[in-house]
């Protein structure tokens, strides 16, 4: 076995490390215990490129680590590493963002003066360390523990600054909608474990594997009468309740815009590499399992489709920047989970790839706009930005093509690809699948659009406030990675360009070629072919050149940005998203997506909450003190017959006698 | 012998403190509780049984003679341990400690009599969770009322009067109908038991010698029976609706006796349910596992709803207890090795936890002296390392994964989802599990409201840390809690192995 | 000869005299005097059914009665004296400060 | 094991068998000696000392008897005296335990109680002759001794309740009582007179013997409801009542004490006795059910007695009815019998409860004696904070409470429960469910006191200056008694059961 491999559970442990460290001693560390995760983030980054590589050798490692709970006569419950090629693809994204943003957070939080800073890494070192446990978890209950976990850190992380009354509200937010998402999650593990009496993802014994058995009728498993495949769908959908909360995908996506309240390092780690790229692989993850429910996959897509264009349209009149790339993130997500919906995994992964680096970028280019603006989001008092700070306007620019998904940027190829995957799938005869599509491609222009808006907004133009004017500037530690993630930005797609395959005819859609090796259970072969059987995707076997869907894609992009253009790039741009009216002020609330949560949190569920205390006081409790206020109330009337006038005494004396007499000389028959 | 060392050692500690000058009799009474903690640890590492104590499986640090002889039945003194109760034992005596150091900075009157009674309680409560003889074990069940009643009836708030009677009384009528159904079943059993040994008596029910008695043919005679014990240990669980003392008795006790209450107390009711009920008529369980399932369902969701619409912190936990113990009973009524097991091991996780909660709003009560939500914000900003541990067990109680809470109740939903006991369970299940949720909307919003925020405080008390002899408890527990969580087995194999016998056989 | 029913008869009859004595008189003597009421009539069974079963049992039993009559007597003036003392009369129902 | 067999092998010296009584009775002469000799100046110390040393002596030959074996079944049997009409068996033993341990209590204790009292001589040979006709109703086998022993035990009581002339209350309970308690014994003796005139015979085994072939079943149930009526009487049980609450609370508190703990025992033992040998449940004819009748009374007693005492504002009258309640439990050992059902253990658990309720509410009534030695009031208002200023008696009378509550570690809690416990397995589980109920409520009132004297605090400063010897002395023997008595109810339940065997 590979040596290298074996370190893989050091690159959980290193962040973990660094959080006891900055939690024991951060206060007494320079820089409150940044150079602790620093250094970790950098060794977990160094392993992680490591293992990729030796994965790219075609080796895999799954080892069992640890026992958790030991089942006598009953199954075990265990902790192990999973290194395959999408993990190890995975490690390295979340390795090297987090060492960015760790490094990012030396200018953001330490030379803005901050307190709090050991709370600070140590909340990123958890963060980080319990993503990374959650990517090389080899079993579902592993995965939820992690994710768990990933949901306490974003709390702690978005509650940062809980002096104020913003982010501790936001934090609870963050929190509770994902906890409502794990509750099904929870129910889906559970369900796994008395379906299947396993939970882990790979080899023969997985659960994926025998679910596919299953339906294949080769072996059996507990279905509590449902047909097997029904049963496999109401799992699947249980277990993406924790997906669309994490990756808030409609309708649990409200906690995310709030969640910019916390350090905008924060969020880049949050929405580029972490949290909300939990749902999306473990989606992917365990493809295998959702590939054999055709159901569960038209879901999926929907979802996906639908969120994508939904938070689109939201990104298009916010005023604060973080609040823009929100939605965007959201909006991009939904085109993930549009692709695993829509049977293409390597898109998905190589969306959330490109994604990863492109969205971390621009949050910290946001970040570090932010910075300068002494942390005032609102881009109507930006402006002008561009000569004044170039390394973070090109860099952000670089990171804004990406996401509107202009040629030849790393956007681009992903989101073609994935648009391409749904409509071929579609046109296999699967509605949903096409109407998805739709969506997703009208996303598109949207996209575009409010990317560029807020490019514009930001960095062209004249200054709009004092501030613009002389931004306060940025060092090394801010530029470094943002320069880092822009040239990744760039030419990150460049590993997997199916179109250019497909006119060249050279073999350089790489991550396809990546993402084929592994174990056998969760190689894209075994996915196509299980879609293809279960889902009947590809079944058909119709081709359909890449290029023109390519092309229909592009050129919305441009349309949305060019609309930008010509709106926003101008010395004093005007509010013209007002024209919309009415229709703004609903996109501007978000389609009242918070106002009915929020009223059923605290309009209904309080309510009730207060009705039951009533009827717990009154009723429940009453009754107790009911019993014992009778009791004590026939006391005081059994007591007057002790009237203290002797006479009485022999009167019911002598009357109880003669009852007695009487009765028992009825009963028993004396008197005849 | 070390069993009776053991509750000797308490009770003698008992009389030495109650005797004592009130100066240190706060020291005097945490340095002697130490002994037991130690004597429960070396129960824990010299442990060598195996089984199930009731039905067959060897008993470790056994004790047997006769007592007394009472209608023809030999009433033992007999004690020992196996993998169920031991677990119990090491949690009452580590918590009994933490709970009387936790008690020198809010008592200060009568100090002596207060740690003497508590030292009172934990023998009592030792003696509980070792007896294996009906008549001893009642004994100290009913004995530990006696403590109780005086904690909360002389330290306790400005309503103690009526928790303390409330709580003797209506936990008195419990007792007194579970002895009745008891009783009659063992009559039931007629020549087939010779003594009141529980082993004799589950495995001869177990075993369907149980005759007809009072008019009352075998099988209708079983499930009054049950019924009578169920509802005589539900009112201590509590289950609902059975549980309205349990919220005045926790408002009212000072927070070290609320630590006990919720810590170990509660446990009696389920550690009975799981020996008696559980134990000795699964049949029985078993065709009412409907009802049985439905109550704790309502237990937890109920509960979860009531603390959501409480302002006093202590009630929120007080409330909360009552939604986390009803996942036990529907982990006892599963009858997996998950459910069981891990109802057995929520037990100890919601002992620690919650008396981690309950310390913890003391702590901030002891320095704000108020428990309302609405009278402070902020208060991170002051305490920041109480509210750090307040939070992390906040999370505890929220089920966060590798702190001991979510182990016993994964293991409980796995093992319940899994039954086999009644098609319905995973619908049970499931609607039980709603209660994570619920549990995150009440902490999370007390939480924001008190720790968070702009800090705002109208009391002209001085907010600063608290003491370290009052945060060190609370260190200890959050210690456990994760100990627990990261590693189960600690005590999760011995559970399961003393809960396995039950699942098979007995009418099952 | 006179069958024993109506030695029954005529005892029953003397005794609800008595009890309808005690019911109804509040002095205290007259209490006392129905009570003896009471004793006689069990001693009329007594001595006729002695006389009946042709034993002395009854008959001595009713001596034994008669002699616990006047010692009864005897503790009861002394009571009804420090009644009278206390009460300043001798009606029954005047000591009533000790009820419910 | 000494010679107890010969006590009764030799017939000249069978009648040492009555030492206890004889002793008590002979204990009372002296006493009245004493005072003739020197009417002025009786030293109190002496009287309280012989009237305590002769009902210990009693005490200490009756349990020698006791365990010697003299008049059980592995000795040989009951002796039989007079013509059967006394009989010196276990049960009579056991009781006269009973008695005896009270009688010595009070003596110690009003020692203080009578310091500032006239008349102590009479008082305490008063105390001694009724503790001698109670010992005689344990022995009586036959209706006339019955009726006697009965009078023997009441009259002297009559007095003692009304022994403070001064005082209305005294005089009040004296009337009451004495007026009651003649009516009573009128019915009663009726009721035997009854009896007689079915059977033709007043010893106890003649009558079994007779009433099983009589076509006159209605007069002897009158009877026996009659006699009912008496025990009903002494045992302070509905409808017979009426006196003791206002007899306890009008009383000399140690008197109280005596009246509530020996002679209730005594009224117990003549019914046991009475009703199992005359009127055997084999024997007895359909029409004359007096197990139900004991049923009810049982169920009606404790109810009212519990339910009366839950809303009092004096102690000693929540006492009293407490007392009343007691005997409502008490009555479980005649109510749960059958025909071949598991009599002797019911009717042991009774007698065992009995005698841990002669120790716990003889103990609380002293505590009583003792707050009126000091003056302070008799509301449980006025008990407010006692364990601030005497926390050595509150123990004790936390002690009483709880056990009288049946709660452990003390011996009230193995007695109740064994007394439900031997119902249930006599098939009665509703009759222990009732008591169930009931000792529910009465924990509710007897903790009143402990909340009075521990958890409320004082409304102003007692001057509690003296310690008195006696008082203290009866009051924590009794308490530490009642706390041995958990530990220690193996023998005591042991040994009542199976005297109580011998009876069937």
């Amino acid at each position: 076995m590979a040596g290298i491999l074996d370190f893989a559970p050091a690159i959980v442990l290193l962040p973990f490390v660094s959080f006891l460290v900055a939690l024991a001693v951060g206060d007494r560390l320079p820089k409150g215990g940044a150079y602790a995760g620093i250094a970790a983030t950098a060794g977990s980054l160094v392993l992680s490129i490591a293992t990729v590589l030796t994965v790219a050798g075609g080796q895999t490692y799954d080892a069992t680590i640890y026992t958790w709970a030991e089942g006598l006569e009953a199954v075990d419950l265990t902790f192990g590493v999973l290194i395959d090629p999408l993990s190890a693809m995975m490690l390295l994204i979340v390795t090297l963002v987090a060492f960015l943003v760790h490094v990012f957070s030396l200018g953001y939080m330490n030379d803005e003066g901050e307190t709090g800073l050991p709370r600070y890494y140590a909340g990123l070192g958890l963060f980080t360390a319990s993503m990374l446990g959650f990517v090389v978890a080899d079993n579902l209950l592993m995965a939820f523990m992690f994710f768990e976990l990933v949901g306490l850190c974003s709390y702690l992380l978005i509650g940062f600054h809980f002096r104020e009354p913003g982010p501790p509200s936001a934090a609870k937010k963050a929190f509770l909608v994902t906890r409502f998402g794990d509750y099904f999650f929870l129910v889906g593990v559970v369900a796994v474990f008395a379906t299947f009496g396993t939970a882990s993802f790979v080899g023969s014994e997985s659960f994926p594997a025998l679910a596919e058995a299953a339906l294949r009728g080769e072996a059996s498993v507990t279905t509590f009468g449902f047909a097997p495949q029904t049963w496999f769908t109401i799992v699947g959908l249980l277990v993406l309740g924790g997906v669309i909360g994490k990756s808030a995908q409609f309708p649990l996506h409200t906690w995310l815009p709030d969640a910019m309240e916390g350090p905008t390092p924060v969020s880049a780690l949050i929405h580029a590499a972490t949290m909300v790229a939990a749902g999306v692989y473990l989606v992917a993850r365990m493809y295998g399992f959702y590939a054999v429910s055709p159901t569960a996959l038209a879901i999926i897509a929907f979802v996906g489709g639908f969120t994508a264009l939904f938070a689109a349209t939201m990104g298009l009149v916010k005023r604060e920047i973080k609040q823009v790339l929100a939605y965007s993130t959201i909006s991009q997500y939904g085109y993930m989970m549009l692709a695993l919906g829509g049977g293409g995994y390597v898109a998905a992964t190589f969306h959330l790839m490109t994604h990863a680096f492109f969205k971390a970028l621009l949050f910290l280019g946001a970040g570090s706009v932010i910075i300068a603006m002494h942390h005032n989001e609102n881009m109507w008092d930006m402006g002008g930005l561009k000569d004044k700070m170039p390394v973070t306007y090109y860099t952000f620019l670089s990171g804004s093509l990406a996401l509107a998904g202009i040629f030849p940027f790393a956007g681009f190829w992903s989101k073609d690809e994935v648009l391409y995957e749904t409509l071929l799938h579609g046109l296999d005869g699967n509605p949903i699948l096409l109407g998805a599509y739709a969506m997703g491609l009208l996303a598109v222009f949207f996209t575009g659009f409010y990317t560029f808006r807020m490019v514009f907004l930001t960095f062209h133009g004249k200054p709009r406030t004092q501030t613009a004017e002389d931004p306060h500037g940025v060092r090394w530690n801010v530029k470094f990675p943002l320069a880092v993630l822009g040239v990744l930005a760039a030419v990150a797609g460049l590993v997997n360009m199916v179109p250019v395959a497909e006119l060249t005819g050279l073999h350089i859609e790489f991550l396809h070629t990546w993402l084929e090796h592994g174990y056998a259970g969760l190689t894209t072969e075994h996915y196509s072919t299980l879609l293809q059987d279960f889902a009947g995707y590809g079944a058909a076997g119709l081709h359909l050149s890449p290029l023109l869907p390519g092309a229909v894609s592009l050129g919305l992009a441009l349309a949305g940005s060019g609309l930008a253009y010509l709106l926003y790039n101008v010395p004093e741009p005007v509010r013209h998203t007002d024209r919309l009216g009415g229709i703004k002020k609903v996109l501007y609330n978000n389609y009242y997506q918070d106002e009915y949560q929020v009223w059923l949190a605290n309009g209904v569920t309080r309510p009730v909450a207060r009705a039951a205390n009533k009827f717990d006081g009154g009723v429940v409790d009453g009754v107790v003190n009911g019993v014992s206020g009778v009791s004590l109330f026939a006391g005081g009337r059994v007591r007057r017959i002790q009237t203290g006038v002797v006479s009485n005494y022999a009167v019911l004396l002598t009357l109880g006698l003669t009852a007695l007499l009487l009765a028992f000389g009825i009963l028993g028959g004396w008197f005849v | 012998m070390i069993i009776e060392a053991l509750i000797a050692v308490t009770f003698l500690a008992a009389l030495v403190v109650f005797v004592a000058p009130d100066e240190y009799a706060g020291r005097l009474a945490a340095a002697l509780s130490a002994l037991p903690i130690l004597g429960s640890l070396w129960m824990w590492a010299q442990y060598d049984a195996s089984g199930n104590a009731l039905l067959g499986g060897s008993i470790a640090f056994e004790t047997d003679v006769v007592w007394l002889t009472l209608g023809g039945l030999d009433l033992h003194w007999f004690v020992g341990v196996d993998g169920i109760s031991l677990p119990l034992i090491v949690l009452t005596t580590i918590l009994s400690t933490l709970a009387i150091v936790s008690a020198w900075t809010p008592i200060t009157d009568r100090e002596s009599q207060f740690y003497g009674l508590m030292l009172f309680m934990e023998a009592n409560l030792l003696g509980v969770f070792t007896a294996l003889d009906f008549f001893a074990w009642f004994v100290f069940w009913e004995a530990v009322l006696v403590p109780m009643y005086f904690l909360i009836g002389v330290w306790g708030g400005p309503n103690r009067r009526y928790a303390a009677i409330k709580f003797f009384v209506y936990t008195n009528v419990a007792s007194l109908v579970m002895f009745i159904g008891f009783i009659a079943l063992v009559f039931g059993l007629g020549d087939s038991v010779s003594s009141m040994r529980l082993p004799e008596i589950a495995q001869a029910l177990r075993a369907g010698e149980l005759g007809a008695f009072a008019g009352l043919d075998a099988a209708t005679l079983k499930t009054v029976a049950f019924v009578a014990m169920f509802l005589g240990f539900a009112v201590k669980v509590p289950v609902a609706p059975l549980h309205t003392w349990l919220p005045d008795a926790h408002v009212e006790a000072p927070t070290p006796v609320s630590v006990m209450l919720a810590g170990v107390l509660l446990k009696m009711g389920t550690y009975a349910l799981l020996r008696f009920n559980f134990t000795m008529m699964p049949d029985v369980a078993t065709a009412l596992v409907v009802p049985i399932a439905g109550v704790a369902v309502i237990s937890v969701i109920y509960g979860a709803m009531l603390a959501l619409a409480q302002q006093d912190l202590k009630r929120i936990v007080a409330y909360s207890s009552v939604s986390s113990m009803g996942y036990v009973i529907l982990g006892l009524v599963a009858y997996t090795t998950y459910g069981v097991g891990g109802a057995t091991f929520q037990m100890i996780a919601h002992g620690l936890i919650s008396g981690l909660m309950f310390m913890a709003v003391g702590v901030i009560y002891n320095t704000t002296h108020t428990r309302m939500v609405g009278d402070m914000s902020g208060i991170a900003d002051r305490m920041p390392l109480t509210a750090g541990i307040f939070v992390a067990g906040a999370f505890g109680y929220m089920g966060l994964p590798l702190m001991a809470g979510f182990a016993g109740e994964f293991f409980i939903f796995k093992g319940s989802f899994e039954s086999t006991v009644h098609a319905g369970m995973p619908l049970f299940t499931a609607a039980a599990m709603f209660g994570i949720v619920i549990v995150a909307g009440y902490l999370l919003f007390a939480m924001q409201r008190t720790l968070f925020g702009p800090f705002s405080f109208d009391g002209e008390y001085e907010i600063t840390n608290a003491p370290f002899h009052d945060v060190a408890p609370l260190a200890v527990l959050l210690l456990l809690t994760i100990v627990l969580g990261v590693a189960p087995d600690l005590f999760f194999g011995m559970i399961q192995d003393a809960v396995n016998p039950i699942l098979t056989g007995g009418g099952l | 000869m006179v069958p024993p029913e109506y030695y029954l008869l005529l005892s029953a009859a003397v005794f609800c005299i008595g009890l309808f004595g005690i019911l109804t008189r509040r002095n205290a003597l007259l209490f006392l005097m129905s009570v003896e009421l009471l004793l006689n009539a069990a001693n009329i069974n007594l001595v006729a059914f002695s006389f009946v079963w042709g034993n002395v049992t009854g008959q001595t039993f009713g001596l034994f009665v008669m002699a616990l009559a006047a010692a009864e007597v005897a503790i009861g003036i002394g009571i009804i004296l420090v009644l009278y003392r206390n009460f300043d009369s001798v009606d029954v129902t005047e000591a009533t400060t000790m009820r419910w | 094991m000494f010679d107890a067999i010969a006590l009764q092998t030799e017939p000249v010296a069978a009648w040492t068998a009555l030492a206890p009584a004889l002793l008590l009775g002979l204990t009372g002469l002296v006493l009245l000696g004493i005072d003739t000799v020197s009417p002025k100046e009786t030293s109190n110390t002496l009287l309280a000392g012989v009237s305590a040393a002769g009902s210990l002596l009693a005490f200490g030959v009756a349990a020698w008897f006791l365990v010697a074996g003299t008049g059980q079944v592995r000795t040989g049997g009951a002796i039989s005296l007079y013509g059967d009409t006394l009989v010196v068996d276990g049960m009579s033993l056991f009781f006269t335990l009973i008695f005896t341990i009270v009688t010595a209590m009070v003596a110690v204790a009003s020692y203080d109680y009578l310091r500032e009292q006239s008349h102590r001589a009479e008082f305490y040979s008063l105390v001694l002759f009724a503790a001698t006709g109670m010992t005689m109703m344990s022995m009586a086998n036959s209706l006339a001794t019955v009726f006697i022993s009965l009078e023997l035990a009441s009259l002297p009581s009559y007095a003692l309740v009304a022994f403070l002339k001064k005082n209305r209350g005294s005089v009040e309970a004296g009337l009451k009582y004495f007026l009651i308690g003649s009516v009573s014994s009128g019915v009663m003796v009726f009721g035997i007179s009854l009896v007689y005139a079915v059977t033709g015979s007043l010893v106890l085994g003649d009558v079994a013997a007779a009433i099983g072939d009589t076509e006159m079943a209605g007069v002897l149930g009158m009877g026996v409801l009659m006699i009912v009526g008496g025990v009903a009487y002494k045992t302070a049980s509905v409808p017979f009542h009426f006196w003791a609450p206002e007899a306890y609370e009008g009383a000399p508190a140690p008197i109280s004490a005596f009246l509530s703990s020996a002679s209730k025992a005594a009224g117990f033992a003549v019914a046991f006795r009475v009703f199992v040998e005359a009127f055997p449940l084999g024997a007895i004819p359909a029409g004359v059910d007096w197990v139900l009748a004991f049923q009810v009374l049982a169920v009606v007693t404790m109810t009212l007695g519990n339910f009366a005492a839950a809303t009092q504002e004096n102690v000693k009258r929540m006492l009293a009815y407490s007392s009343i309640g007691h005997a409502g439990y008490a009555l479980i050992g005649l109510a749960a019998l059958t025909a071949g059902g598991p009599n002797a253990s019911v009717l042991g658990a009774s007698m065992a409860h009995l005698l841990v309720y002669g120790f716990m509410n003889t103990g609380a009534f002293l505590f009583i004696a003792l707050v009126e030695h000091w003056g302070v009031g008799r509301t449980f208002e006025d008990y407010n904070g006692l364990a601030s200023t005497a926390p050595i008696a509150a123990v004790a009378m936390t002690v009483f409470m709880f056990s009288l509550a049946g709660l452990p570690p003390f011996g009230g809690f193995l007695s109740k429960y064994a007394l439900f416990f031997s119902a249930i397995e006599a098939g009665f589980w509703w009759l222990a469910a009732v008591g169930a109920i009931n000792s529910a409520l009465s924990l509710f009132y007897y903790s009143r006191v402990v909340k009075a004297m521990w958890i409320e605090s004082p409304a102003e400063d007692f001057e509690i200056t003296s310690r008195p010897v006696g008082l203290y002395a009866a009051v924590l023997f009794a308490g530490l008694a009642t706390l041995l008595l958990l530990p220690a109810f193996g023998p005591v339940i042991e040994t009542a059961q199976a005297v109580a065997a011998a009876l069937f």
